[in-house]
């Protein structure tokens, strides 16, 4: 499989390149036929090795080349070919393919075209390089070039002001986060001496007994430690709060990487990491209450501000970060692989969600305030349908794919609280179910403001209206098919099966997934256990209640602002987060830099020292001067001095 | 007290301490500068003749005859020199003679 | 004891001289206070037994040094009222370091040096002791080095003394010899061949 | 007492020197103004026979003659040779300069090979009379060079200030030879240590002499406090004749030091290090500091000097055969280097006009790219930067200081410290040297009269100005020879 | 000319080719024909040197750390020195930089340099020379020969084509990295006195005491913590850079400052390992405010060769962090594993700093030559009509913040990797440069190069002419390669490191 897994990632990646360096010379056709032939071979790659390991053939794991090696560490670029690898090479080419695709829809006017496909295809590679790694390094090094990529697509219209504050935003963000990964991987090599995966496995158990002094005098779980490090990556990458700054901010981009970093797949990589890491993660319950009460922060009120948001893309944006949330809450919760299973339907229905969404500002002309829209059913009709089924699966509607992983997500996280009888677990679960109703809240409020009810639109517009061309629309209608169906045919392997073993290890003793696992009697009884529980119930109340607010009576919508002004407020400010980043950490780095700048360097050491010293010899020289005043008795009178203090100098001496 | 070496050593001493603080306290004449070095030379003089004397040795005195020939060399000069400046400046007075400083 | 006497005579009178060197208003008086202190000195030398060098200071040294002093001082025609200010201030710290300087050699005189003090006695000369004769003999032979080398300082002084202070003045009348001498018939004496003057 | 006819032939360089000052001088008298060319011509052959019987006349050890006045050595050899040819070239530099300025007196070539003669002297006395002659020779020529140029103010007062405290110095100087003879009863300078041997080094009389004399050494090298006329006598002199007391000079005073201390007063090492110790870091601060404040070049370098001369006096302080050559290599080095800073002074001289101010060398880079470079090869190699020659003088120093450190042993600390205020001053030194390299090639030239010079004083220069690059890149030679003439 | 003497080659071919240049250059005509063969023959000699420097890499040896393509001859007996040259796996990838960036130095300033061009080439070339000579000289003499005699030539290039406060500047760096070398000088010196000769390897196997291992090594960082330059006797940086022409930062920025690295793998560390142990944590942390202030300080610079300088001395802090891991890695006891890796990647970002920085002043230079203007306030929008070179600027921004991929990545992992070992908190101060690098790159990229066009001046711009185009293509080629695979570099200096850290183990007391 050796050359099949190289093909995979160096085919979008030669396609980069020609698409980036020679884009003006073979022109747009070719270079977006060349980009989806790479992206479509790697797809069809992805599927036979999917199919090749998911048919029981087994994990491959060897290097490819040495990156270098010193010390006695070696470090490697490496393949990692498992099953939960596989996985995520398909959804990634997948979603990345039907991306692509639109593209040519969405970008067609775009002076930037060939570098856009390019991007994406760089992407594709970086990302494939990032779950198909076997090594830290390797999985470092791809994590930082998703980011780039990302901060590179956020700017793509460098012209727009917002766009290149979101790039660099997210940028920094993200290496907030990886600074503290980058920290956990040293940790890592400090404590193992390597950074493959299976030998850091293997040394797991032994880290954990080892303590690592932070703070001198108060030892700390090493593993702990590390975990916390290696997490805070995932949070600056998955947009954990209070990490999550970054990312509806990067909804700047062009819609198309939305879709596909922003909600699909980079996003989810620090969950992908983190389940990577699972034999550590499961070795230090802290971690995982750590990691655990992140996301359900995240899940919860990244859903919140969903409700108050008015561009349709920021909608689908907090909508994603509170998702993310839940796959944390479910890493925190041990059940890695109902994380994982979200992550894949979440792959599907926010990436159609965000097509469509794409679509929808297609044909307004670039207009994204959902109040300006309405009415749009009718003349947007494949594009309303496909968005209705990935709302649907977002809010968890029986049958599709969000319902199945959603539930059993949440399902697995009462349990976790039942094994750990930790206050956090409790929290982690309320917290997820009452994000449920926020879901469902935030996700209609879109979709009926934008679907049904008048039309807000100006004449103009209005009388452009019409569905977008069918490369915008065929990947909408073939990402729908999985948002809908494949949570049907995959749960009961990928939760319940054991589809995941020697993938993801999670400690026997606190897996929920075991426990619901017995009582696992396939799809169906599974949705009819569920419509029993208030998870369904919120999310349809969440329905009722958008269909009130905003189609039947949207003067409780306006009153419900007014009235609660104050919490209206916070939302509207995101709780204040960017303030904290940008006027609390970038403004006091920058009048820190200035005082260290104009106090230290410019008056202390320059001002006092250097040129300090260079004015005072001057000052001397000035004054020595002056006793060579041109006199000849002052010269003698000197002469004579020397001498006398000679003389005297001996009469003491002797 | 017998007169004896010593006496003769002080006497040069004291001639040359004035000699000396004659050529800085001095701020008038340059003439006069010339001629606290001609007291300077006396005094050594003094000193090498004294020592010759009291060394039964007489190369102190070779040595004072060769200061007294290079001391009238010397003064010629000297007073050449004076000449010189006098032309230039009209004047030998020591607290002009300050164009070159610092 | 009468020699002591003599001693201490000439030297006060010497160091007054020396004082009145430094401390006179009018460098001719200054220049006649050195005079003085060179006679005195000479009669200390003949104390002390070196009559060449009494003489010859007397001789050469104020026979023709200072009256070339002498001689400099009147030919510059110093304005001597200019010359008054701003003495007085300085002197004291003039006298202050001559004293300091004369302790000090005075400690070393007197007090420190083993050297010093072993020479108590001049040992005695003989009856037939010649001080020129005993220069000489030294002087052109230990030290004829020397001499040489104190030709070539009056060679040096008379060359340095002439460039300095001879000067071509424009406009006066010299001879020049060479040219004088070098003169030729036909320079000076033109033949004219006139025709004869008609006889009036 | 029997008395031998002394050995002439040691003697031979002095002998033919005098000689052909007579000759010049007599030669002089009737050669007119117009043709005064043949004086200096004459004056150049008076330096190659004078070198020439330095050759001849080289001795295979040392020689003592004259009864004892007169030594001859490989040490007196090389510095004659260095002075002679330092002389040449402050003859071929200053041709046509004394030409455009209505100079062109012989007595300049005449006073000059004086001078040279009283260095012969001091370079070969060995005793106290001889060495004061020789200084006396020396001194007498340089205050009659300095007063040279009659109708110039500044020229008279240097000539006064340099004459009286000179006097005052030679005064010192001979006050100090009088104790000393007074207490051992010697004049010539073996027969002085061994006294010293006899008797022990620890009478105050000596020491006092030997203070006395310092002080002479010091006013001749120009170290602080005794430096106060040598800026005012670099300024005031005609910039050939600051050329002669820049470079010929030194080497005078480096015999003078090496004779009385190495030679005479060895024994009382003990109290002529230290008081050298003192002089030279005052004159290493002094020099340095007061010469980043100067505007005329002239002047400047007269301060470096008195910088210069600290490091010299620090390789006696050294006080082993290693800081000897060390001085003796600094000396002879700075002798030629000085040479070469003030030629390109004397070079962008023009009739009437001095180039002694810093902003005269403007733009220097623009009008003379060739002499620019040259000019930054002898601020460079007073710089110390390698691998110019300066620097492996400065080390060679440093590296005394620092042996001598080693072998004190307990007393390392204070050469350690010694070595290192040297470096520091350097640094201090550097800023002014580029500041001239500042003016040669940072700045537009203002001046833009075209840099005429006879080709022979291009040549010179230049062969100059190499030869402190050359000997930087390949100091051995020269290293090794300072090392064979004090053993 | 044989393999053996291959280091004189690379010395003196640029320094004879130097004077070459002088003779030919026209110093008042940029287009006359003498001025183009004079360019032309600066440029042969440059490459000459470059391909004559292959062999360094082909040939090298890497299974061994004793010295190799050794030249020793007598030079001066009466110090003892020699003229002894050699290679290790410290100096030999830094000769190749050298030889590597002198040619896209020399070709940068091309025609830009219009006045008296012939000394400006003959002044690069000359440094090159006596660069490499500082990299190759394994007697203490020779090498401190080379070191200041480069002063001089970099003296008169930014004192001569300099900017605006261009003498202010080019006479604090002489006088800093000076003052700094002399202190160097009489421990040289003094070392000398103790063994009888300047052999750098004699230096390294002789014993000292504590206190003489202190003051040595206290006055060898004098040398090279200026030169590095590490916090606080960095300000001679920034200005120099400043005011520097941009060939002539480049050149500082990617060789003479790993000089002072250099210094320290050479003198430091292997001659007073004692001393260097004592003083390790002053040294890292040292390091670290360098890392961090500088870090913060580079933030708010508005000019943006400032903001160069003074992120490469934020990079340069990492490669004495990782020189002077190794001691506390050892007291957190585990052994000296740990250390090799901190010293490798130290030298590891030492090569790829010199890439990058000499990149990010090229690409300043570019628009420079254009506008006129470092100022960062003058920019705004330059991609939309230089999009070739946002694209390279992009490109060496992320690897000056860091990115993995680019070569700023590789060292930057190893030093935080190993200073992990030695202390949490070292590492974690370390690590910050992750955030603080690309905060204050990619802001500068962001408001150069990004958004509407700014100004009349910037809709003027023309994109990359071929000659730039190359220079950068070349550079960029350099960045991705080392970071795609540093395993050639990291082979090449292993054994070397290796061996150091083995000796540096040892005590001398």
């Amino acid at each position: 499989m050796y050359q099949t897994h190289l093909t995979i990632v160096l085919a979008p990646l030669v396609a980069a390149i020609i698409a980036g360096l020679f884009g003006r010379q073979i022109g747009r056709t070719l270079s977006h036929l060349l980009t989806i032939a790479g992206v479509g071979l790697a797809f069809v790659l992805s599927v036979k090795v999917f199919l090749h390991v998911g048919g029981g053939g087994a994990a491959e794991n060897y290097s490819v080349y040495t990156w270098a090696v010193t010390d006695g560490l070696r470090m490697e670029i490496g393949f990692l070919v498992d099953r939960l690898t596989a996985m995520m090479m398909v959804v990634v080419t997948f979603v990345s393919l039907m991306v692509h695709i639109y593209t040519i829809g969405y970008m067609k006017d775009d002076p930037g075209y060939q570098r856009f496909f390019s991007y994406i295809s760089l992407f594709t590679f970086a990302m494939l390089m990032l779950v198909m790694s076997n090594n830290f390094l390797q999985l470092f090094f791809a994590w930082e070039a998703v980011g780039l990529v990302s901060y590179l697509l956020i700017g793509f219209w460098y012209k727009k002001p917002t766009a290149i504050f979101a790039n660099l935003k997210a940028f920094l963000v993200n290496r907030v986060g990886d600074f503290g990964f980058l920290l956990g991987i040293a940790g890592i090599v400090a404590l193992t001496g390597s950074l493959d995966y299976q030998a850091v496995f293997i040394a797991a158990p032994a880290i954990a007994e080892q303590t690592i002094e932070v703070f001198s005098g108060t030892p700390w779980n090493a593993m702990t430690v590390i975990c916390i490090l290696l997490f805070i990556g995932a949070m600056g990458k998955s947009a954990q709060a209070p990490l999550h700054v970054w990312l509806p901010d990067s909804m700047e981009g062009p819609t198309p990487i939305s879709a596909l970093i922003h909600a699909a797949t980079m996003v989810t990589a620090g969950i992908f990491m983190v389940a990577r890491m699972s034999p550590l993660f499961e070795l230090s319950q802290t971690a995982l209450a750590f990691v655990l009460v992140i996301g359900a922060v995240t899940a919860f009120f990244m859903g919140l501000l969903g409700i108050v948001q008015n561009d349709i893309k920021r909608v689908v944006a907090y909508s994603t970060l509170s998702q993310l949330g839940y796959m944390t809450v479910a890493l925190g919760a041990s059940a890695y692989a109902a994380g994982v299973f979200h992550l894949m339907t979440h792959a599907f229905f926010k990436a159609l969600l965000f097509l469509a969404a794409g679509s929808v500002i297609i044909a307004m002309h670039h207009e994204q305030d959902i109040r300006k829209m309405g009415g749009l059913r009718k003349y947007l009709p494949i594009t309303y349908w496909t968005s209705l089924i990935g709302s649907l699966a977002l809010i968890g509607f029986p049958f599709t794919s969000g319902f199945f992983s959603k539930d059993a997500l949440i399902e697995a996280v009462g349990e976790a609280a039942h094994l750990q009888h930790g206050f956090a677990y409790t929290l982690a679960y309320w917290s997820v179910l009452a994000g449920v109703f926020v879901t469902a809240l935030y996700s209609f409020r879109m979709f009926f403001l934008v679907f049904h009810g008048e039309p807000r639109m100006d004449d103009h517009t209005r009388e452009h209206l019409k569905e977008s061309p069918l490369v915008v629309t065929v990947p909408l209608i073939l990402l729908a098919i999985p948002s809908a169906v494949i949570g049907w045919y995959t749960v009961g392997p990928m939760l319940f099966g054991y589809f995941f073993d020697g993938a993801i290890f999670p400690n026997p003793a606190t897996d929920p997934l075991l426990v619901l696992g017995d009582e696992w009697h396939g799809q169906l009884a599974f949705v009819l256990h569920a419509m029993q529980g208030p998870a369904f119930w919120l999310s349809m109340a969440g329905l009722v209640t958008a269909w009130f607010v905003w189609l039947k009576r949207p003067d409780i919508a306006t009153a419900a602002a007014t009235r609660l002004s104050a919490v209206y407020k916070v939302l509207q400010n995101k709780y204040y987060a960017d303030e904290l980043w940008i006027r609390g950490f970038a403004g006091s780095g920058r009048s820190l830099g200035q005082a260290l700048w104009r106090i230290g360097d410019v008056k202390i050491i320059d001002g006092a020292m250097v040129n300090g010293t260079a004015s005072l010899v001057g000052f001397s020289s000035g004054v020595l001067r002056k006793l060579q005043g041109g006199y000849l008795y002052v010269y003698a009178f000197a002469m004579v001095l020397g001498l006398t203090g000679i003389l005297a100098w001996l009469l003491l001496k002797s | 007290m017998t007169v004896g070496l010593q006496h003769y050593l002080t006497l040069s001493a004291i001639l040359f301490s004035i000699s000396i603080a004659g050529i800085f306290i001095n701020r008038r004449n340059i003439i006069l500068l010339l001629m606290c070095i001609e007291l300077m030379l006396l005094a050594v003089n003094f000193n090498f003749i004294a020592f010759s004397r009291y060394l039964g040795d007489e190369t102190g005195q070779v040595f004072v005859f060769f200061i007294l020939t290079v001391a009238a060399a010397e003064a010629a000069i000297g007073l050449a020199i004076l000449v010189v400046l006098f032309r230039n400046r009209q004047s030998i007075n020591v607290d002009e003679l300050n164009e070159m400083k610092g | 004891m009468f020699l002591d006497l003599l001693f201490y005579t000439f030297s006060g009178v010497l160091i007054g001289a020396a004082v009145g060197v430094v401390f006179s208003r009018n460098p001719v008086h200054s220049v006649m206070f050195l005079v003085l202190a060179f006679f005195n000195s000479a009669v200390l030398w003949l104390l002390l037994e070196a009559e060449f060098l009494a003489i010859a200071l007397v001789l050469v040294y104020v026979g023709a040094v200072m009256v070339l002093f002498l001689f400099v001082v009147m030919m510059l025609d110093v304005n001597v009222e200019k010359l008054r200010d701003g003495f007085t201030r300085y002197a004291p710290v003039g006298l202050l370091v001559a004293f300091i300087m004369v302790v000090q050699l005075g400690q070393v005189i007197w007090v420190r040096s083993q050297g010093i003090a072993m020479l108590t006695d001049a040992p005695p000369l003989p009856d037939d002791y010649s001080n020129t004769k005993a220069l000489g003999a030294v002087l052109y032979t230990e030290h004829v080095y020397a001499f040489e080398l104190a030709a070539i300082v009056l060679l040096l002084a008379i060359v340095a003394a002439i460039t300095l202070t001879m000067r071509k003045r424009p406009g006066l009348k010299v001879q020049d010899i060479a040219k004088q001498v070098s003169v030729k018939r036909e320079d000076r004496v033109k033949l004219v061949s006139m025709d004869a003057e008609e006889r009036q | 007492m029997a008395f031998e006819i002394p050995d002439f032939f040691p003697a031979l360089p002095e002998i033919v020197l005098a000689t052909m000052i007579c000759v010049v001088l007599l030669a002089d008298l009737f050669i007119s103004d117009e043709r005064r060319i043949i004086t200096y011509w004459l004056s150049i052959g008076a330096i190659i026979a004078t070198l020439a019987a330095v050759f001849i006349a080289q001795p295979m050890s040392r020689v003592v003659t004259f009864s004892g006045s007169y030594v001859s050595d490989t040490l007196a050899t090389v510095l004659k040779i260095a002075a002679g040819l330092c002389l040449a070239l402050v003859f071929v530099y200053s041709r046509d300069y004394l030409m455009r300025n209505n100079l062109k007196k012989g007595e300049f070539y005449l006073l000059s090979l004086f001078g040279l003669l009283g260095i012969f002297v001091m370079i070969s006395a060995n005793n106290m009379l001889t060495l004061y002659m020789g200084l006396e020779i020396l001194s007498l020529s340089l205050y009659a060079l300095v007063a040279f140029d009659r109708n110039s103010r500044i020229c008279a007062e240097a000539a006064m200030k340099y004459f009286v405290l000179g006097a005052i110095a030679s005064g010192c100087f001979l006050y100090g030879v009088s104790l000393l003879y007074g207490v051992t009863g010697e004049i010539q300078f073996d027969l002085l240590a061994a006294s010293i041997g006899n008797s022990g080094p620890d009478d105050l009389a000596l020491w006092f002499g030997l203070a006395f004399l310092i002080v002479g050494i010091a006013f001749k090298f120009g170290a602080v406090p005794f430096h106060m006329w040598l800026p005012d006598v670099y300024q005031g002199a005609r910039t050939p004749i600051t050329l002669f007391l820049g470079s010929l000079s030194k080497i005078a005073s480096f015999a003078l030091a090496a004779r009385v201390l190495i030679d005479g007063l060895p024994l009382l090492y003990n109290e002529w290090h230290q008081m050298l110790m003192v002089v030279a870091v005052l004159s290493l601060a002094i020099g340095n500091i007061v010469a980043i404040a100067q505007t005329n070049i002239k002047r400047m370098l007269a301060y470096s000097t008195i910088s210069h001369v600290g490091f010299i006096l620090l390789g006696f302080f050294a006080g082993s055969a290693e800081g000897y050559q060390a001085a003796l290599f600094y000396t002879l080095t700075y002798a030629f280097t000085a040479a070469g800073a003030f030629g390109i002074i004397v070079l962008l001289s023009r009739a009437g006009f001095e180039a002694e101010n810093l902003e005269d060398f403007r733009g220097l880079n623009a009008r003379s790219p060739w002499f620019a470079a040259m000019m930054a090869c002898f601020m460079l190699g007073m710089a110390g930067i390698p691998p110019w020659v300066g620097f492996w003088a400065k080390l060679h120093v440093i590296q005394a200081v620092l042996d001598a450190g080693r072998i004190a042993g307990d007393a390392s600390s204070l050469f350690i410290g010694v070595a290192l205020v040297m470096v520091i001053f350097s640094v201090i030194g550097a800023y002014y040297y580029l500041r001239v390299l500042k003016f040669i090639y940072f700045d537009e030239a203002e001046d833009r009269h075209p840099i005429v010079a006879a080709p022979d004083m291009r040549f010179a220069l230049s062969i100059n100005g190499l030869a402190v690059l050359g000997l930087g890149i390949a100091p051995g030679g020269l290293l090794a020879l300072c090392a064979y003439v004090i053993g | 000319m044989t393999i053996d003497n291959i280091l004189s080659v690379l010395i003196w071919l640029p320094i004879v080719g130097g004077a070459g240049v002088l003779l030919i250059g026209d110093a008042n005509n940029v287009d006359s024909s003498r001025s183009v063969a004079m360019r032309w023959f600066a440029l042969a000699i440059s490459i000459l040197t470059l391909l004559l420097s292959v062999p360094l890499y082909t040939a090298f040896d890497a299974s061994t750390a004793a010295m190799q393509f050794v030249e020793r001859a007598q030079w001066i007996p009466r110090f003892n020195t020699f003229y002894y040259l050699g290679v290790d796996g410290f100096s030999a990838p830094l000769i190749l930089l050298t030889t590597f960036i002198t040619p896209l130095v020399i070709i940068a300033g091309w025609r830009v340099i219009k006045k008296r061009s012939s000394q400006y080439f003959a002044a690069f070339l000359i440094l090159e020379g006596l660069m490499i000579g500082v990299f190759c000289a394994l007697d203490a003499m020779l090498f401190y020969v080379f070191w200041e005699a480069m002063l001089v030539p970099m003296f008169l290039i930014i004192g001569v084509w300099g900017g605006k406060r261009r003498i202010y500047a080019t006479i604090k760096f002489f006088l800093y990295t000076f003052l700094g070398s002399v202190f160097m000088l009489v421990s040289l010196i003094y070392l000398y006195t103790q063994t009888g000769s300047y052999d750098l390897l004699d230096f390294h196997e002789l014993p000292l005491g504590m206190t003489a291992q202190t003051l040595i090594f206290l006055s060898f960082l004098a040398a090279f913590a200026v030169k590095v330059p590490m916090w606080p006797v960095h300000t001679w940086l920034p200005d120099a850079h400043v005011e520097a022409p941009t060939g002539g930062s480049v050149i500082l920025a990617a060789i003479m400052l790993k000089m002072g690295g250099y210094g320290f793998v050479r003198l430091s560390l292997p001659i007073t390992p004692d001393a260097s142990g004592s003083l390790a944590m002053m040294m890292i942390i040292l390091s670290l405010i360098g890392v961090v202030y500088i870090g913060f300080v580079a933030l708010v610079q508005t000019d943006m060769k400032k903001l160069i300088a003074y992120s490469s001395i934020a990079h340069m802090g990492f490669v004495t962090l990782g020189f002077f891991l190794f001691w506390p890695i050892i007291l957190n006891g585990g052994g000296d594993s740990g250390a090799a890796l901190g010293m490798t990647g130290a030298m590891v970002q030492m090569i790829s700093h010199g890439v990058i920085s000499g990149a990010m002043f090229l690409c300043v230079g570019v628009m420079y030559d254009r506008m006129h203007s470092r100022e960062i306030a003058d920019y705004g929008g330059v991609i939309n009509t230089m999009p070739k070179f946002a694209a390279f600027m992009v490109l060496f921004a992320m690897a000056n913040a860091g990115l993995p991929g680019t070569s700023g990545f590789v060292g930057e992992f190893m030093v935080i990797l190993a200073s992990f070992k030695a202390e949490f908190w070292i590492a974690f101060l370390a690590a910050t440069t992750l955030v603080l690098g690309a905060s204050y790159t990619l802001w500068m990229v962001k408001r150069v190069l990004f958004g509407e066009v700014a100004n009349d001046h910037v809709a003027a711009l023309t994109d990359l002419n071929g000659r730039e185009f190359l220079v950068l293509a070349v550079l960029a080629f350099a960045v991705l390669l080392i970071g795609v695979w540093p395993q050639p570099l990291v082979e090449m200096m292993q054994t070397s490191v290796d061996a150091l850290v083995e000796h540096i183990g040892r005590s001398k007391l």
